[in-house]
């Protein structure tokens, strides 16, 4: 289709050869400066507050260093030294169980009350979603919990007996402590308010084609807000993982880490290691732990398709 | 009306950015410099967050606490005798380690630092923090001020060896404390149960809190290292670490003896079979506290100074004492720490000190420990204690350091001594515990180490595991677990200090030992020490 | 109102799953509210009935004593010295504090990081747009505390993260550096770009139209002019949602502004509160010297009479802001939240 | 009064799944495309969706800035000129109002932002609502949310001509109306382009529309222009079989056949190919419109008729069915009787040769000289 007939009979060669004047000076041209104007701030911001301290963090890795004196290069001592550590290890292993755990627990609970609370007329569901999201300020619910888990005279010991359970002791107990450390956040509802958000986008007409075709209320969430709410649901999951793994100021507050190292997360650990003065063996465990953060967001990420219709 | 609106709006908005643009470099150069320039007001700023002083109070302060006018007196005087200085407070958490760490890698440490803080709460770790330079050295102060002359015997010994590092010093010390065990006396005599002997033993102690348990109260309150003192009760500290120079890090853990089990399966059928301890990883000195003078426990090992809080406390010893009508010693007793029962003992009193920001310049580090010394040590004290005298009336209120480190147990301008607010008893049992030797100190002997090494991590857990979890827990395993990932951290480290050195502090460390626990307790120098000296270390030490 | 089918609701059968479902979802908010029920119990609970060995759920002689003794505490009008030395300002003065922090946060970091997600939205392109997209999301998967010590430094010596600054090389004079630290820049400035915010607007920009902004184009509006007269005005949900998110996140944190404050007027009311409390509720101490350390600290809070009840009204006191501003920003929640999922 | 010219015009898709983090993937939405659009014409560009014909408006807004080519305005290179001086009006197919913005905000934005007066915006929005219609000042009161489709769209044009622009631009306007409300816009808007005579370049994926708008059409597929010329030019001499199956409802009829010395041959059926048609022997396919039939007739291949649809308003039907194995439409009388099978015959002075494989035309009857 090379020689292509162009109206008024000329040739695209000949279009080619006419004479082009440049557009008159007053007109304001295309900028590629402008949309900078809009990122720059941010990217500053982000450079130098973001991933300059993390580069800096992750050069320490290759140090000695210990909070002053001279520091010197040591190479990847500091990654064997902590590769060898059983302690890293056991807290490893902590934090997946704690992280696996919390998916399991906190993360669906959301899911099914937004779904739910969508069924309320829109007048209750309004009040409903305020007196579920008030939200609790961190600090107060600190010392809350920790009165509740006091196994002499908590609240939470009180139930147990009430149900007649045999008394707990709640923090003491390495089996269940990261399940007790869990628990508040199965009552608090986290991210609810974001599904919500995202059901509230699916068109009626999805949930009316389907209860012509017979659905009924499971299959309905089953087959409609799930599979709408993908995208979301994806997106909360990975920041629910990397949250977890990530997980420091409330074990550190409850329980210590204890009792032995039965709740004691990765993140407590490198704090402990920086508090001893290991400033490069603490940056070492951090990039362990960012790896694996990598690697399952990466992993998770390949083998979970977010958008339904693909 | 459109268009008017709009004009206004975009000034407003264009004016408004103007404005923070403007004003924010403005502020923050301001806010800076406003910092910065607060420190030079005066020729030297002692910057404290209120330990071990406090700034200056204020007219409206004292006004209101007059037992305050004897501090601020005291501290004027130093004052008018040191022109120029002024202490600033800051609001830095010096009882936290992170916190205290962070100030110090940003040099924003205060003046006054507390040395094991930074060090995780040992001495050792302390000692390896101001090696690397976390803590300045006071060494200069304390030969200026005469610091060694005004000690007791006691508390020198308690001080000197962890505090002397080289030719340097760590800390200043300004007060003592000892572990004890609080006991109702008069809960004793109802019961008819004899009072402990001083120099009691470790049997004795379960006796007793066996004995104290009863419906609705336990035995014994005991805090999360409660486990760990009874080994180091026991000698644990010195038995279970070896010399091992050919290794990379010249130490390693050895737990081997199955005395260790014995005692802590002892322990944990006192905890968990009797039901005679209270404790929980959660709970605070307050808990227990509150549970002694609740009547819920009948003993407790805690902090001597806990004892001796102002009777207008609600849950202090003495207005328990006030509540049951009786003096104070009829009601309290204590006893320090129990003796093995191989006849091994610690002295139960430890000095705090206090410890120097490593951005301080001699100046300031001078003025800083004159002060302190001032008000601790020298003239300053009476001062504050006949104003708090004149003020409160209250005996009680003015004896509240027990184990004064100066053996001063009297003040100018105060009527009475210690023995009248707390009882002869009380005293005397002070002064027996004070008088106990203290075995040579490990760190008077080796050479000083440069690197970091493995923490105490793995022990602590074996502690808390031990304490805490009330399932079948086999203790012998835990503290396999503890001394093999102990000894597997080590493997990672490498010390400073060259074999030679360390061949040559070590022995002469131990032979120290030898001598000390031969004439101090021979009983447990023939049971454990010499053949635990002649079977580990010496073939270690080649 | 999908799950249920629109015809047939008054059968027995819907009407009793309709009930179930009700009962479930009040008894749900019955339990989330059960904390903020149980903190006012606890506030008005006398300090020995807090500790007696049956657990409270409504004291048996409710006392305001606690309250009484916070209002003192906070104004610091008591006549007590123990309880005026717990906190060294009256409570208006960490609460300005907090206020100015937080709200200059939201000023400043809003525009800066809504623009960026709004270039990053709509007006960059290919790869470069896929490019700064990472690299402005990068950061949510790396934990804050690794950062800690970087960050601190360079409030200290921008823009170094060093003790102190270097020398200029042949010469005795430091190179220049602005120090922050210690005032509230020192939480506002680390804090203005927010990498879970610049998500949440992007979700929000993605889901406006192209043919908007086209039309404004078009119109003649400069692109920052089509960003504040078009864009702005229907974005105002998302910025409230992030504004709440902000606002709660910079009220409550704890760590960073304990190391970055040393001036003890300067401080917020999250590090005033959570130091009383943390050394109420810290956990066991670990060794000897660890305790007697606390011993001393804790006998000045006990002097002043402070224990759980005391506690609760801090609490409280810390949730009450958070509270009001998500009371004003509850009407654009819903509306304001359009994460899409992290393409 | 404006000329534009394209030149050589490349753009690539900046759409999510077509960006990689190192560059781009699948074909260019613009490949190489040479375009002249007269002064005062109007000009529809149809084609399947996603063949570019959306991206190549953009690009002539300046909303969309070409990888490689030139635009040109009347001799000038506008390429990378921004669009708010390029002097566009754009009507986009959601219509894309400002909805914070009430209809008179949504005219007056133009003002604003050109530093216009006040005196002259408010006269260019009374003449604007005066063109559009009595009604008109009603709307300009409103939010867009509280407007109905076909009030948006009038917002939408008059946002479009208030400016009074150098060229329309029109991206599928009326596409989300109601079919009746279609007919009626689709009218409006003839007569507002009449009544300017300004260069417009209508979109649209609908043929009739584009016939009905445009002076010539553009044929577009996948980025390429295949065909540009009037409906005739499309329609009796298109360029390739795309544009011969694309333009024209029914579809054309496209059968295999067989040519022989002068005779051709669908399945066993022979005629005789008139003579101006010279094609060489061998395999070759027949393009036959519906009206390019003939019925009943003696010499005709039998065609399975499957129904027959009856436009009684336009007194014609269609019989729909097939001829050797291809769907066919032929036009008939409305009356044409229903019967299982029915004899036709391609009218040859009519019918459209192409090779019997690929696109290529081999005759076509060329435009019908009707006067």
């Amino acid at each position: 289709m090379a020689e292509r007939t162009i109206p008024g009979g000329q040739t695209e060669e000949a279009i080619q050869a006419a004479p082009v004047e440049s557009a008159p000076l007053r007109l304001s041209r295309r900028s590629r400066i402008e949309k900078w104007m809009f990122i720059i701030p941010a990217a500053l911001f982000q450079l130098v507050w973001g991933w300059f301290p993390l580069v800096f963090a992750f050069a320490l890795s290759f140090t000695d260093a210990r909070v002053r004196g001279p520091i010197s290069f040591i190479g990847l001592q500091s990654y064997t030294r902590m590769w060898g550590d059983p302690l890293l290890g056991e807290a490893f292993r902590v934090t997946f169980i704690y992280a696996a755990m919390s998916i399991v627990l906190t993360f669906v609970i959301p899911i099914l009350v937004a779904v739910l609370l969508m069924e309320m007329p829109p007048r209750v569901m309004r009040w409903m979603m305020l007196l579920w999201f008030l939200p609790l300020s961190g600090i107060a619910s600190t010392i809350l919990w920790k009165y509740m888990y006091n196994p002499e005279y908590g609240l939470m010991q009180g139930i147990v007996r009430l149900l007649g359970l045999p008394e707990q002791r709640f923090l003491n107990d390495p089996n269940l402590v990261l399940f007790w450390l869990i628990f508040p956040g199965i009552l608090l509802f986290g991210p609810g308010l974001i599904y919500m958000a995202a059901l509230q986008g699916i068109p009626s007409s999805y949930y009316e084609a389907a209860e012509v075709e017979g659905a009924g209320f499971w299959r309905k969430i089953w087959t409609i807000s799930l599979p709408r709410l993908r995208p979301v649901i994806s997106m909360m999951l990975t920041f629910a993982i990397i949250g977890s793994l990530q997980e420091f100021y409330w074990p550190q507050i409850m329980s210590g880490g204890g009792p032995g190292s039965a709740s004691r997360t990765v993140v407590m650990y490198l704090y402990n290691l920086w508090g001893n003065l290991r400033f490069g063996d603490s940056t070492t465990v951090a990039i362990f732990l960012f790896a694996i953060i990598m690697v399952i967001t990466v992993i998770y990420r390949t083998f979970y398709k977010e958008d339904p219709d693909a | 009306m459109n268009k008017q609106n709009l004009m206004s709006r975009r000034q407003f908005l264009k004016t408004a950015l103007a404005t923070s643009a403007a004003v924010l470099p403005v502020t923050s150069v301001l806010a800076s410099s406003a910092s910065a320039p607060a420190r030079v007001q005066s020729e030297i700023t002692i910057i404290t967050s209120g330990w071990p002083l406090t700034p200056m109070p204020t007219a409206e302060e004292i006004e209101a606490d007059k037992a305050r006018a004897g501090y601020a007196e005291a501290l004027q005087t130093w004052l008018d005798e040191n022109p120029g200085v002024t202490f600033q407070q800051v609001e830095v958490n010096i009882w936290d380690q992170q916190a205290i760490v962070t100030a110090i890698s940003g040099g924003t440490a205060p003046t006054y630092v507390f040395p094991t803080s930074i060090g995780g709460w040992t001495n050792a770790g302390a000692r390896n923090a101001f090696v690397q330079g976390l803590m300045a050295d006071v060494g200069p102060a304390i030969e200026k001020y005469g610091l060694i002359g005004k000690l007791t015997p006691g508390a020198l010994s308690g001080w000197q060896p962890i505090n002397e590092i080289g030719d340097a010093y760590m800390s200043f010390p300004i007060d003592s404390g000892m572990d004890v065990f609080h006991y109702r006396r008069d809960l004793l005599n109802e019961l008819g149960i004899e009072e402990p002997p001083l120099d009691w033993t470790w049997d004795d102690l379960i006796a007793l809190a066996k004995a104290l348990t009863a419906e609705g109260r336990q035995g014994l309150a005991a805090p999360t290292w409660m486990a760990e003192a009874i080994l180091s009760d026991h000698g644990f500290d010195i038995l279970s670490q070896v010399p091992s120079p050919q290794n990379g890090w010249n130490w390693m853990r050895d737990t081997s003896d199955p005395k260790w089990v014995e005692l802590l399966t002892e322990y944990r059928k006192l905890v968990f079979e009797d039901k005679a301890v209270y404790s929980d990883v959660s709970y605070t000195t307050d808990n227990f506290t509150n549970a002694f003078v609740n009547g819920a426990v009948g003993l407790m090992r805690t902090n001597v100074l806990g004892a001796f809080g102002s009777a207008a406390q609600e849950n202090s010893m003495a207005a328990m004492a006030n509540r049951i009508g009786k003096p104070y010693e009829e009601v309290i007793g204590f006893r320090g720490i129990p003796r093995g029962d191989n006849g091994y003992f610690s002295n139960p009193i430890y000095v705090g000190g206090v410890a120097i920001g490593p951005d301080t310049n001699d100046e300031t580090l001078d003025k800083a420990l004159g002060a302190v010394d001032y008000m601790f040590l020298g003239a300053g004290w009476d001062l504050q204690k006949a104003g708090q005298y004149a003020a409160t009336q209250d005996l009680q209120a003015v004896f509240n350091y027990p184990i004064p480190i100066d053996g001063k147990y009297t003040y100018e301008g105060v009527p009475g001594a210690f023995e009248d607010a707390w009882g002869q008893r009380t005293k005397d049992d002070i002064l027996y515990y004070a008088g106990l030797p203290k075995a040579p100190d490990e760190a008077l002997y080796m050479p000083v180490e440069q690197n970091p090494g493995p923490d105490n991590q793995a022990f602590e857990d074996a502690w808390s595991t031990i304490n805490y979890v009330a399932d079948e827990v086999d203790p012998a395993a835990v503290l396999k677990q503890a001394q093999d990932t102990w000894n597997s951290q080590a493997a990672g480290f490498s010390s400073s200090v060259d074999d030679a050195a360390f061949i040559d502090g070590a022995k002469t460390y131990y032979e120290a030992l030898d001598a000390f626990w031969k004439d101090a307790s021979p009983e447990f120098y023939e049971s454990t020490f010499k053949p635990w000296y002649d079977s580990k270390v010496l073939p270690a030490l080649g | 109102m999908a799950l249920f089918p629109k015809v047939g609701r008054n059968q027995p059968r819907m009407r009793a799953a309709w009930w179930v479902l009700v009962i479930f979802l009040c008894g749900g908010v019955a339990l989330h509210l059960f904390p903020f029920f149980y903190m006012i119990a606890l506030s008005v609970t006398p300090a020995h009935e807090a500790l007696s060995p049956t657990p409270v759920i409504w004291p048996k002689e409710p006392t305001l004593a606690a309250w009484r003794l916070v209002f003192e505490l906070t104004t610091r009008t008591s006549m007590d010295t123990a309880v005026r030395d717990l906190m060294s300002f009256p409570f208006y003065v960490y609460l300005s504090n907090s206020l100015f922090m937080a709200l200059m946060t939201l000023l400043i970091s809003l525009p800066v990081t809504s623009l960026a997600a709004y270039a990053n939205s709509k007006l960059q392109r290919g790869p470069m747009a896929r490019w700064s997209f990472l690299f402005f999301i990068g950061t949510l998967m790396v934990p804050g505390v690794v950062t800690l010590i970087p960050s601190f430094l360079m409030t200290r010596n921008f823009p170094f993260p060093l003790p102190s600054a270097p020398l200029i090389p042949g010469t005795d004079d430091p190179f220049p550096i602005l120090r922050i630290w210690d005032t509230p820049w020192a939480v506002i400035i680390p804090g203005v770009f927010n990498a879970f915010n610049f998500l949440l607007f992007k979700g929000f920009f993605d889901t406006i139209p192209d043919s908007i902004i086209q039309a404004a184009r078009v119109d003649g509006g400069s692109e920052f002019n089509i960003f504040r007269r078009i864009v702005f005005p229907m974005s105002i949900p998302v910025y409230a949602v992030a504004s709440w998110l902000q606002f709660g996140s910079v009220w409550d944190s704890y760590l960073w502004p304990l190391v970055v404050f040393q001036t003890p007027d300067r401080i917020p009311t999250s590090v005033a509160i959570s130091n009383l409390m943390n050394r109420f509720i810290q956990a066991g101490s670990t060794s000897a010297q660890q305790a007697a350390a606390q011993t001393a600290s804790m006998r000045e809070i006990l002097e002043a009479g402070l224990s759980w009840n005391g506690l609760m009204v801090l609490g409280l006191l810390q949730t009450i802001p958070i509270f009001i501003m998500f009371i004003i920003c509850r009407e654009y929640l819903m509306r304001g939240i359009r994460l899409r999922g992290l393409k | 009064m404006t000329q534009i010219e394209l030149r050589n015009i490349v753009k690539q898709y900046d759409s999510q799944d077509q960006v990689t983090l190192t560059g781009y993937k699948g074909e260019p939405a613009l490949n190489r495309i040479n375009l002249t659009i007269n002064d005062g014409e109007t000009l529809s560009v149809v084609g399947p969706s996603g063949c570019g014909k959306s991206t190549l408006l953009k690009v002539i807004a300046g909303l969309e800035y070409p990888n490689s080519g030139q635009v040109i305005y009347s001799g000038h290179d506008f390429t990378e000129i921004k669009p708010q001086d390029r002097g566009v009006g754009m009507v986009f197919q959601d219509y894309a109002l400002y909805p914070t913005r009430k209809g008179r905000g949504n005219l007056s934005y133009f003002f604003e932002v050109h530093q216009r007066t006040e005196e002259e915006e408010q006269a260019r929005i009374k003449a604007t609502a005066d063109l559009m219609g009595v009604d008109f000042d009603l709307l300009l009161g409103q939010i867009p949310d509280t407007l109905s489709g076909g009030q948006k769209q009038r917002v939408a044009i008059a946002r479009c001509i208030v400016r009074d622009p150098n060229i329309f631009l029109m991206d599928e306007p009326i596409v989300n109306l109601d079919a009746k409300l279609r007919e009626r816009t689709r009218i409006e808007i003839k007569k507002l382009l009449r009544q300017f005579g300004i260069t417009t370049i209508y979109v649209t994926h609908d043929q009739q529309e584009a016939i009905f708008m445009g002076d010539r059409i553009v044929v577009m597929r996948k980025g390429n222009i295949e065909q540009v010329g009037t409906f005739d030019d499309l329609y009796y001499s298109p360029a390739n079989l795309f544009v011969a199956q694309f333009i024209g409802t029914p579809p054309i009829a496209v059968i295999p056949a067989v040519i022989e010395n002068g005779q051709i041959a669908i399945e066993t059926t022979r005629w005789m190919l008139p003579p101006d048609i010279a094609l060489p022997n061998g395999a070759v396919r027949v393009g036959v419109r519906p009206e390019g039939w003939r019925l009943d007739t003696d010499d005709g291949i039998s065609m399975a008729v499957r129904h027959i649809e009856r436009i009684p308003t336009e007194r014609a039907a269609f019989v729909i069915g097939a001829v050797a194995g291809a769907h066919t439409s032929i036009v008939a009388p409305v009356d044409y009787p229903m019967r299982e099978v029915t004899r036709v015959t391609p009218d040859w002075e009519q019918a459209l040769f192409f090779e019997a494989e690929g696109e290529t035309v081999l005759h076509t009857p060329g435009v019908p000289d009707l006067f």
